[in-house]
């Protein structure tokens, strides 16, 4: 599809609005539904999009491989990590109450927002490494 | 602190180092990094297991939400002994990893293996540490997608069907689970173990009831591969890289088997299990008829793993059928065996990765004349085999004293007779092993070196240890003997 | 009006589940997937269930989808005629379905608002969970708090999968190769 | 129409679609597909079992009284992480089979193992 216009014109309008979508699905997940792992396979739609329309080499030069082994592990990192920050400020693992020591809710926001980012990154950045793979097989 | 907080770091410290190899990349740091944790995880199941035998019970709410509103962990001196023991063989298998990975997995993806390999372990753990029954299923699945990964990484092209085969059946085996967590759900609208177990009773009545536990049952039994369900074992062990064969052999089944002490004992309860539904007058048959089977499938193979696989699982029938017993005896045997077989097997797998190293197979006709070239080896390979059989002065010999005594408690002859006859069976696989490699000249002359100390130190411990259990038992049947009571309520 | 949706949805998933098990043609039988994917997905919606119809939508009917098809690119489009007997299979599969049927019959009836599920432990959350975490979508106070531990197992659970398929079709770095 | 268990039968004669295509296909695919229609419908058992009747999605919102059960959806947003990460995972697995063997029929590839 490299050499065809309307793909690639509607791809330049779209790819935006997806990604802006996903973001919008990762952080509204507290008031409807979405969160974490609907956002980030969104985010890996909108480069799958890409890499389907403009090739998976442009794609890749776009998001490194290497890049994406990072990611994939930086979720959960960050996903735990938010559980271990918890233990360093005397509560349980992943306790949020103790982010905010005056206002819980505002400490299980806060909380949430970050576990729901490292899902996020981890299962967008698995999603394109898992496609970036298959894709990658048949390319040779 | 930290006291306070053991469960949890139990669990927390191998997952996060997993995705920490990711980010290390060089082979020798990911492996030495792992190893650390590992050891660390190993010094945690120590303490929790010593804090549990003084203090009693451990609960630790994660998120600081009480069970049965969040997730617990529940450490009691059940699984705290299976932790010790999952931590154990992690720590000695990983040890003796790495001239055998390099031998038999590509450069480049090492780093990627060893963090498969914590995310087993952390899964393994986190299934026998949680008090949470869909907690479980999450963990059983974070093990079992790394150990799928960790089998297809072999080098033969049959690893690839056989882990694929694995995959399959064990999906089917944790769907089943699925299935049965939801209809437990559904009669008492609770996950927690503890809550569970305070309100099945009122629905034992029910045939939803009913249902779920033969449907746990037979999902917990697929993935812990007793006979005749163990279709997927024999394969996934003979063709997985040899350092993940002793991996899952000495830990993966036992963690199902602790599994299913915890879901009939703990959850259900002896009394319906084997009172209402009389599921010994199943278990115990179908033990019996799975040692003979695959002990007699053992004897007529001609490829090393796969003998030591299809051992594995007439073993696994020695521990199903001391749990079948229900006596404080015939479960402190099974779980004895549980403990002891995994030091053997791993011990065997061991050796047979040293031979892979050096020879470059595990099949039989490749193993003629070995006792003279590789005698460090063998004679670790024949100690341990003499374990299995079951000879006075090893951990084996430990083991069956218990169940067979189990059965003569109950007055059951013709069990006892069956069990002692049985190792008849095992002298005889572990003799055609013996026999190739101390009576047979090889084919052509060549030097062979043993394998490196790295790993012979490895090997070495768990065939120790084999002997040590063997002669002093206060560890393990002292442990398993209160685990035993604890199971069967008889604890005051 | 609503009970009429419900009956069109399920006999058309059963309709679509049977065509993707017996068509021979790999392409259509996981299109038919994605399709039993997205009907579910508005079955779910009409259970009340919609951050998983969403997630069942962009999963089963996406991801799963473009991943089946990448491997039949890969791989094959057409199955072969399995000439194998399936006897066996058919009796596995009835006496497990029989064995289930069998368990309906003391289940709590559907929509039963008294049933166990709906007076233990759910009341807690949607009672407290306004309070205690301040979020309107309880599944997301559920899922990242009260249960947050699970959600944690389930990243790992995706991490484990994607370094495995790493580990078995990700590209070789070439670059290690000389080293 | 009264509601009863007829949801319930209908998510088991779905399973059963799935469970029987993963037994008795041997092409790997078609096996990674009815997995995929039988993991889907014990979701839709779980999901069954928490709607309760007049409830609306667990969402809080002014002057809703009625709701139904969210740990059922909470459950199941894990189970399909799950199921897509299998998957996932038997997918590249039929690659490499593919690869190796240049089938992906059970029986052929068995066959081809025989033969050494």
């Amino acid at each position: 599809m490299k050499h065809q216009s309307i793909p690639r014109v509607m791809s330049k309008i779209f790819i935006p609005l997806i990604m802006l979508f996903a973001l919008y699905v990762q952080f509204h997940g507290d008031f409807g539904p979405g969160g974490g792992f609907q956002a980030g396979v969104i985010f890996a739609a909108a480069v799958v999009l890409y890499a389907l329309i403009f090739g998976l080499d442009e794609a890749q030069q776009v998001v490194r491989p290497a890049a994406i082994e990072v990611l994939v592990a930086l979720g959960v990192l960050i996903y735990a990590g938010t559980g271990v920050v918890s233990l360093f400020l005397g509560g349980e693992f992943l306790n949020y109450n103790v982010f905010d020591a005056h206002h819980p809710a505002h400490g299980q926001h806060l909380g949430i927002l970050f576990v729901e980012l490292g899902v996020g990154i981890t299962v967008a950045a698995v999603m394109m490494s898992i496609f970036f793979s298959f894709a990658g097989r048949g390319h040779k | 602190m930290i006291d306070a907080h053991l469960p949890v770091l139990q669990i927390v410290v191998p997952l996060m180092a997993a995705p920490i190899c990711v980010l290390l990349r060089r082979k020798t740091m990911t492996w030495a990094f792992a190893m650390l944790v590992t050891l660390f995880s190993f010094g945690i199941a120590t303490q929790l297991l010593s804090k549990v035998l003084s203090d009693g019970v451990v609960s630790y709410a994660l998120g600081g939400w009480a069970a049965p509103i969040g997730i617990e962990y529940r450490v009691d001196v059940v699984n705290a002994f299976v932790l010790l023991l999952v931590t154990i063989i992690g720590s000695v298998v990983l040890f003796y990893a790495p001239p055998s990975v390099a031998n038999e997995i590509s450069g480049e993806r090492h780093y990627l293996f060893y963090a498969s390999y914590l995310l087993c372990l952390t899964g393994l753990l986190g299934i026998t540490i949680t008090g949470d029954a869909f907690n479980v299923f999450v963990f059983l699945e974070i093990s079992s997608l790394s150990s799928y990964t960790l089998i297809a990484m072999g080098r033969d092209r049959r690893a690839l069907l056989a882990s694929y085969q694995y995959l399959i059946l064990g999906a089917i085996g944790a769907t089943f689970i699925v299935i049965a967590i939801g209809l437990m759900y559904m009669m008492t609208g609770t996950l927690n173990m503890a809550d569970l177990a305070d309100r099945l009773p009122a629905m034992f009545e029910t045939r939803t009831a009913m249902v779920a536990f033969a449907f746990l049952t037979v999902g917990v039994l697929i993935k812990l591969a007793l006979f005749p369900l163990h279709m997927w074992l024999p394969n996934a062990y003979c063709y997985a890289p040899s350092v993940v064969t002793a991996f899952l052999a000495s830990t993966a089944t036992k963690v199902l088997i602790y599994v299913f002490l915890r879901f009939t004992f703990t959850i259900w309860g002896a009394e319906f299990v084997f009172e209402t539904l009389n599921l010994d007058a199943f278990l115990i048959p179908l033990a019996l008829i799975g040692i003979y089977v695959a002990s007699i499938a053992a004897i007529y193979q001609t490829n090393v793993k796969r003998l030591l696989a299809y051992s594995s699982v007439a073993q696994i029938g020695y521990m199903m059928l001391g749990i079948g017993f229900v006596s404080v005896t015939g479960l402190t045997g099974g779980i004895v065996h549980m403990f002891n077989h995994a030091m053997m097997k791993g011990a065997l797998f061991l050796a047979v990765g040293c031979v892979v190293l050096r020879v470059g197979s595990a099949e039989l006709a490749d193993w003629k004349g070995l006792g003279r070239r590789m005698p460090v080896t063998m004679a670790a390979f024949v100690l341990a085999g003499l374990g299995l059989i079951g000879v006075p002065l090893t951990a084996g010999f430990i083991s069956k004293w218990y169940l067979i005594l189990a059965a003569l408690e109950k007055g059951w002859w013709p069990v006892a007779m069956l069990a002692l006859i049985s190792s008849l069976l095992a002298v005889m696989y572990v003799w055609r092993v013996v026999e190739v490699a101390y009576f047979q000249k090889p084919d052509e002359d060549v030097e062979i070196k043993e394998a490196p100390l790295q790993m012979q130190i490895s090997m070495w411990i768990l065939t120790l240890a084999t002997l040590y259990f063997g002669v002093s038992t206060d560890l393990t049947v002292g442990v398993a003997k209160q685990a035993a009571e604890w199971l069967l309520g008889v604890t005051p | 009006m609503v009970e009429i949706i419900d009956i069109i949805l399920l006999a058309l998933m059963v309709i679509v589940a049977v065509a993707a098990s017996r068509l021979h043609n790999l392409f259509m039988s996981v299109m038919l997937l994605g399709v039993f994917s997205l009907l579910s997905a508005a079955m779910f919606t009409l259970l009340d269930a919609v951050d998983v119809a969403f997630t069942e939508a962009a999963v089963g009917a996406g991801v799963s989808t473009v991943l089946m098809l990448g491997t039949l690119g890969l791989t094959t489009r057409e199955e072969k005629k399995s000439p194998k007997n399936n006897i066996l299979a058919l009796v596995v599969v009835v006496i497990t379905g029989a064995a289930l049927v069998y368990g309906t019959f003391d289940m709590p009836l559907y929509g039963d608002a008294n049933a166990p599920v709906n007076t233990h432990v759910a009341p807690y959350y949607i009672e407290e969970s306004g309070e205690e975490i301040g979020m309107p979508n309880i599944v997301t106070s559920v899922l990242a708090s009260y249960r947050g531990y699970d959600t944690l197992g389930e990243t790992t659970v995706v991490f484990a999968a994607g370094i495995g398929v790493l580990a078995l079709i990700g590209r070789v770095r070439r670059e290690e190769d000389h080293s | 129409m009264e509601p009863g268990l007829y949801n319930y039968w209908v998510a088991i004669v779905l399973m059963m679609i799935g469970l029987y295509t993963v037994i008795a296909r041997s092409n790997l695919i078609k096996k990674l597909i009815g997995l995929s229609i039988f993991q889907v419908s014990v979701f839709y058992l779980y999901i069954s079992m928490g709607k309760v009747t007049g409830g609306t999605a667990p969402i809080l919102g002014e002057g809703i009284l009625i709701y139904s059960n969210p740990i059922p959806h909470v459950l199941i947003l894990t189970a399909i992480v799950v199921g897509i990460a299998t998957s996932a995972l038997g997918l590249a697995i039929v690659v490499r089979i593919q690869e190796a063997y240049h089938t992906v029929e059970e029986d052929e590839i068995l066959e081809q193992d025989r033969a050494l």
